[in-house]
């Protein structure tokens, strides 16, 4: 037992912080906010070149064959950076769909060029009602000879404008049971009958609708089986969730020590104001927390690369405590700031609402505390 | 103890509801439909709709009522002003403008300026002719604000100021500032500051917005480069100007208004949580109870304070405790709607399926800064504990 | 308008609080905690003497026409001292029931009495489910001639062993409305067919089961209408609600004021604990929340007093707020204290007791939020 | 990173398990069946009951898991404890006895001690033939320890001792107790302490139970009139005391058993408040995870410590933070499973009715002491800002 990062993962952690501090600086992330695509394809080719898209996938499909645990490594340091673009969005909402349940040809040539840097591409799963529940995928996909009518909207896509290609989550047969008859697809983004619209966020993050209509998809995309598409879904938002908390973890550690330094220099009253006890002690608190964060990610990660079956009860704790400890850690990181983490030029704010969206990805605190007491058997 | 008004009070009452039923329905649309578009709230139209509508309550006599009435003011009781509070808040409109002006300033030149100084300047605040900012806070005095570091050197009639202060509010469209400037190098830091008053539009003031992280830029960094200020706008003497400063800050508002606009608040919550198919789910109704018990805390409490106050009596523990967790109630609830919109809540105004055109979103981002800009959580609790409770200082 | 105590309230805080002083110190509450009796007649007497019994009853019955909200002032006052005995369950519980829903012999009767000090009494409301809704209320009552049977257990009656006589809440009739059917009793103890047992609680009051076996009931006993009970226990349950708070107010004002004090004196580091922030914070948390419980319990007071309409949200509104604070300002209060406050000895775990009792009379925080919601329209 | 077992720590863990396996059913019916009655925490029976089993425990070589093989200690790994820990909890057997001994004043011995009370004090230590008491605290010195006022003053071979220590945990059936003496009262005073270790069946030497708010007595106060310890009694050196004592502190078990604990005490919640019919009701749920979910942080966080250990590395903040955590968890967790017994909450032990003969009740008062016992929350999170995250002191 070892709940220490290994050499490589440290090497790992070094190599990528040291790379972000230098291509993802915080003009950088704030050019994207404005940004049309949201993303630099020159950095996106960068990462690609270390790696770093392939980093989880197997060498046969172009990557790297590090563990998910690995990619949680990596993808801490990313949310620590706050680096713009659809990288989960490509890599573990789509990237993992397709390792878990594509076939052999899908794999080989979706993968191959995920590894490479060449393909973009996004999961369109949630509609109006914004949950993440079988129930809450209404979106019709007809059979027809050799291919699939798709009519319907997809709310909330992160980055459909720019990715080349979709993985779409639509029902395919009606019935009691929510969690049958869901089928998954590989739809070309320039498929005819297809109209992304860009939604405006708060953190500056591309969120897409996409409306179908009537759009055609031959037989052969389609991901796994049909009507079982379910268990794949449950399966990748795990692995979404791990790796939201993962990007969310860096990002508390930040706000942690950046307002620990600050506290240290900012003088008030004749005093560090990290001498007194009221900052000291919201201070230890956060810590506290941050330190949960780690924690229960790491534990969680885990549990996806042994594939152990507390594997479920792990992603919502680790998300329920995460959504709660990052958004808290940047209520006192600004409040600690005073006036100036407050304003649009210090960074603090960039983080403030990176929380705020992160809490609400994939189901907020209440939700999975919900989860877990289901998993308890109450 | 009685909770109920007097017949004269009644009388104010109905005054202002006669008032507002006239006045109420010339107020744009987008002031009441929620759903509508409403104008960038640091905007020279948002500026200038408050402007127009102050004027209004200037004309039926609503504007300073607390002000006495050789100053041009109502003279109104307490009560009078707690039953305004109410019918504005209910009514749900807009409040006056030039608050600064009228809450801060005018009480201070009334309370330690000169006849001069009331005669050329409490009128003008009052109309909102002149819209006046305060000028205290600087990069290394926040919440030490007796560090202040803009100097000012005496030269004949004049004092020439240089200096830097942040947080002015609404500079950008101030005519007037109170200022805070350090006279006295060589006294103890409390003893070595005058306080005087700035013409915004004097040479060498530079105004610079200052945008915070809703996007908007309410505030500003004003910058004092050789800026001449006569003697006769000094207030009180060289030396005494943290005093003065420090007495300003003690003309707070009852809040009672901020405690009616909080049921407001809990009241759109509610709807909005209808709409959202959120109203029955038990987790969002004992927070959506529980924000409307801490607003009738506030409000109940604030009312003792006045009562107080109205006999005579020095404010117990009960009137700063209010303001920190006044403050901290509006984080509590704009958090708490965001959370009830759910996905819904990382889209802002102007985006497609924004709740609300992304009010919500912006108050979310805005009362950040309420723990902070009127004095810290932290110092208001120092303060409690300090002179409410009666605790040591280390 | 004026929220500041009158002239007359003040005089009878401070006599209450001189009184209470001499007469009840620690000394006898503790004494009274494992007394059979739990009270001592002779105290129950003095305050008699004083008036305090019949404070709020009108004049016609023996009392001193103050109003509720006077009572209030004086509960206040009894919390604080921790007065033992069947106060409010005299006077409150079944005092205000008779007086709203009796008959002008029955308040002839009893209320002079219990102004008197002569007559102790209590409501047996509750059942096994401990809860205040209607349809808690199970114990069957039936009509027979001129008399009523009623048999069946009511479960956490306090003072029941040295009650001279009950109100009684039963059922009368069936049916699908549980508001409906529910009649009001006055009961003597002496009655055949009643078994009281004492219960061993945390505080050391007196809380009993009372087991009714064919109780029989003269019709001319019954308190009100038949089968129109409910809407008098509703509004007797709003009283004592208000009651309880004012009980709890006072309590949680000498915890406050209790730890000021200690933190004043207590020196450790060379410096009085209350010069440290995180004490400070502390305590000013608490006062934030002693000061809420007077504002809303005081509110609560004045609307009963008023016959408001809103008095039932008042009530709620109160209960909540000072269930939370009164148990948290016990729970500092033992913290600043540190191990003193640990103790035995010292008597802040009499308050801490008295603070979680309190909390769950009549409904906790959670209870009384999903009737403030309620009352909201949501 | 690796959250698995190799295989020799496997064995072990099977070893553990058939020793369970065999003597777990010879505890008594009372040690798992929550419905009945248990002996009084501080009686002469309880006490007898943990002896018991301890050396039950001894025999099979599980107590000193981690003391030197040389001093009669297993010499198990980090890991090889924290299985230990595992499989004790999930079999919700008790543990060992003189945990003070054992986990305090063994290892202050080993670490500072002579060889000659190596040798004397060890081996009884652990076989819980003499229990140790801790004497650090006074009534004038709680969380500032350097304030000890009890003196001592050297007579030939001996030191004469007098003064008063309080919450010497379980002092009425201990043998022995560290102790802390003003030896050298013109010294500053972290400077002016010296550690002995006393005999409490000296002359001079009395101890009067200090009843907690429970009602229970597990702590006492000990008074020491003119008693004589021998100078071969002293550990380390003179005026040294105070930095030996705080090495006895740094003596913290790894927390892992408590962490397992939790999870039993959140499923003794569920199974009541299943039996309460409370079970359903969401806000109900959303504490019961969140209780579970902060166990598993202070879980997780505790073997993440144990592995800087393992690896050399000092423990990061992650140590200190999870202390006063997991001790305020106590008292989240008893508070709710009150909360969740509405009326029933007020019933005590011996109570007709009372839920599980008041167990909860008892809890739920005796937490309210954790946050104190071992340095209290406010100690803990100074210690954690000022060393864990470097923050200044003032």
């Amino acid at each position: 037992m070892n709940f220490e990062l290994g050499e490589e993962q440290v090497m790992l952690k070094t190599s990528a912080r040291e790379f972000l501090d230098k291509e993802c600086q915080k003009k950088h992330v704030r050019a994207m906010m404005d940004d049309e695509k949201g993303y630099s394809p020159e950095l996106w080719k960068k990462m690609a070149g270390l790696g770093w898209q392939g980093l989880a996938f197997p060498e046969q499909y172009g990557g790297v064959g590090s563990s998910f645990l690995d990619l949680v490594v990596l993808l801490e340091e990313m949310g620590r950076a706050l680096v713009p673009g659809p990288f989960l969005a490509t890599i573990v909402h789509t990237g993992r769909a397709i390792l878990l349940a594509g076939s052999e040809q899908q794999k080989k040539e979706y993968l191959t060029r995920i590894a490479n840097g060449d393909l973009v591409m996004t999961l369109a799963l949630t509609e109006e009602t914004g949950g993440i529940e079988a129930a809450d995928i209404n979106m019709k996909a007809k059979a027809a000879d050799n291919h699939f009518i798709i009519s319907g909207k997809k709310l909330f896509v992160p980055d459909a404008h720019i990715a080349d290609s979709y993985v779409v989550v639509a029902r395919t047969k009606g019935g009691v049971r929510k969690e049958n008859g869901i089928t998954l697809f590989l739809v070309d983004a320039k498929t005819k009958g297809i109209k992304v619209e860009m939604l405006k966020t708060m953190t500056g993050e591309k969120l897409c609708t996409v409306v179908f209509d009537n759009v055609s998809v031959p037989s052969a995309n389609v991901l796994g089986t049909v009507d079982k598409g379910w268990p794949v879904v449950k399966q990748v938002l795990e692995e979404a969730i791990i790796a939201e908390c993962a990007w969310m973890t860096g990002g508390a550690r930040w706000v942690l020590e950046t307002t620990i330094d600050y506290a240290k220099s900012r003088i008030q009253f004749g005093h560090p104001i990290g001498s007194f006890q009221a900052i000291q002690h919201k201070l230890a608190n956060v810590a506290v927390e941050v330190e949960g964060c780690t924690s229960l990610t790491y534990y969680a990660a885990w549990t996806v690369t042994e594939n152990d079956p507390n594997r479920t009860v792990a992603a919502s704790m680790a998300k329920a405590w995460v959504s709660d400890s990052y958004k808290h850690a940047t209520f006192e990181g600004v409040q600690i700031h005073g006036g100036i983490g407050f304003t649009w030029d210090h960074d603090m704010h960039l983080y403030f609402k990176r929380a705020k969206h992160g809490e609400i990805a994939f189901g907020d605190g209440d939700y999975h505390r919900e989860k877990v007491a289901q998993l308890l058997k109450m | 103890m009685d909770f109920s008004y007097s017949e004269k009070e009644e009388a104010f009452r109905q005054e202002i509801r006669d008032w507002l039923a006239k006045h109420t329905k010339e107020l744009p649309k987008w002031w009441f439909d929620r759903k509508l578009k409403r104008p960038d709230s640091d905007s020279r139209e948002y500026h200038d709709f408050g402007i127009w509508w102050h004027k209004k309550l200037y004309d039926a006599g609503f504007v300073g009522l607390n002000w006495p009435k050789e100053y041009g003011g109502r003279g109104a009781t307490l009560i009078e002003q707690v039953v305004f509070s109410e019918e504005m808040a209910r009514a749900q409109v807009p409040g006056i403008t030039n608050t600064i002006g009228i809450g801060w300033c005018g009480p201070t030149i009334m309370a330690f300026g000169t006849e001069e100084q009331k005669k050329r300047f409490l009128q003008p605040i009052l109309k909102a002719d002149e819209i006046w900012c305060q000028g205290f806070s600087e990069p290394e005095a926040g919440s030490d604000l007796a560090n202040c570091q803009t100097k000012g050197v005496q030269d004949g009639d004049y004092w020439i100021v240089n200096g830097q202060k942040v947080w002015t509010s609404g500079g950008h469209y101030s005519d007037w500032s109170i200022l805070l400037v350090r006279t006295e190098p060589e006294a103890p830091k409390h003893r070595g500051l005058t306080f005087f008053l700035l013409d915004m539009h004097a040479p060498g003031v530079t105004v610079r917005p200052l945008r915070q992280m809703t996007g908007a830029a309410e505030f500003n960094e004003t910058f004092m480069d050789n800026v001449r200020i006569h003697k006769s706008m000094m207030v009180s003497e060289r030396g005494r100007g943290f005093y003065v400063a420090m007495g300003t800050l003690e003309f707070e508002r009852s809040g009672i208004g901020a405690a009616i606009g909080r049921e407001n608040t809990v009241q759109d919550m509610i709807e909005m949580a209808k709409e959202m198919g959120k109203s029955k789910d038990p987790l969002v109704r004992q927070r959506m109870a529980q924000l409307y018990i801490e607003g009738n805390v506030v409000k109940y409490t604030g009312l003792r304070a006045l009562s107080r106050q109205l006999h005579g009596m020095t404010p117990g523990p009960e009137s700063g405790v209010m303001s920190a967790f006044g403050m901290e109630w509006n984080q509590r609830a704009y958090d708490f709607a965001m959370q009830i919109q759910g996905p819904y809540a990382r889209l802002m105004r102007d985006s497609k399926y924004a709740i609300d055109d992304g009010r919500w979103q912006h108050s979310f981002l805005r009362s950040r800064g309420n723990t902070i800009e009127t004095g810290t959580s932290e110092i208001k609790r120092n303060v409690i504990a300090q002179r409410g409770l009666g605790l040591p200082r280390e």
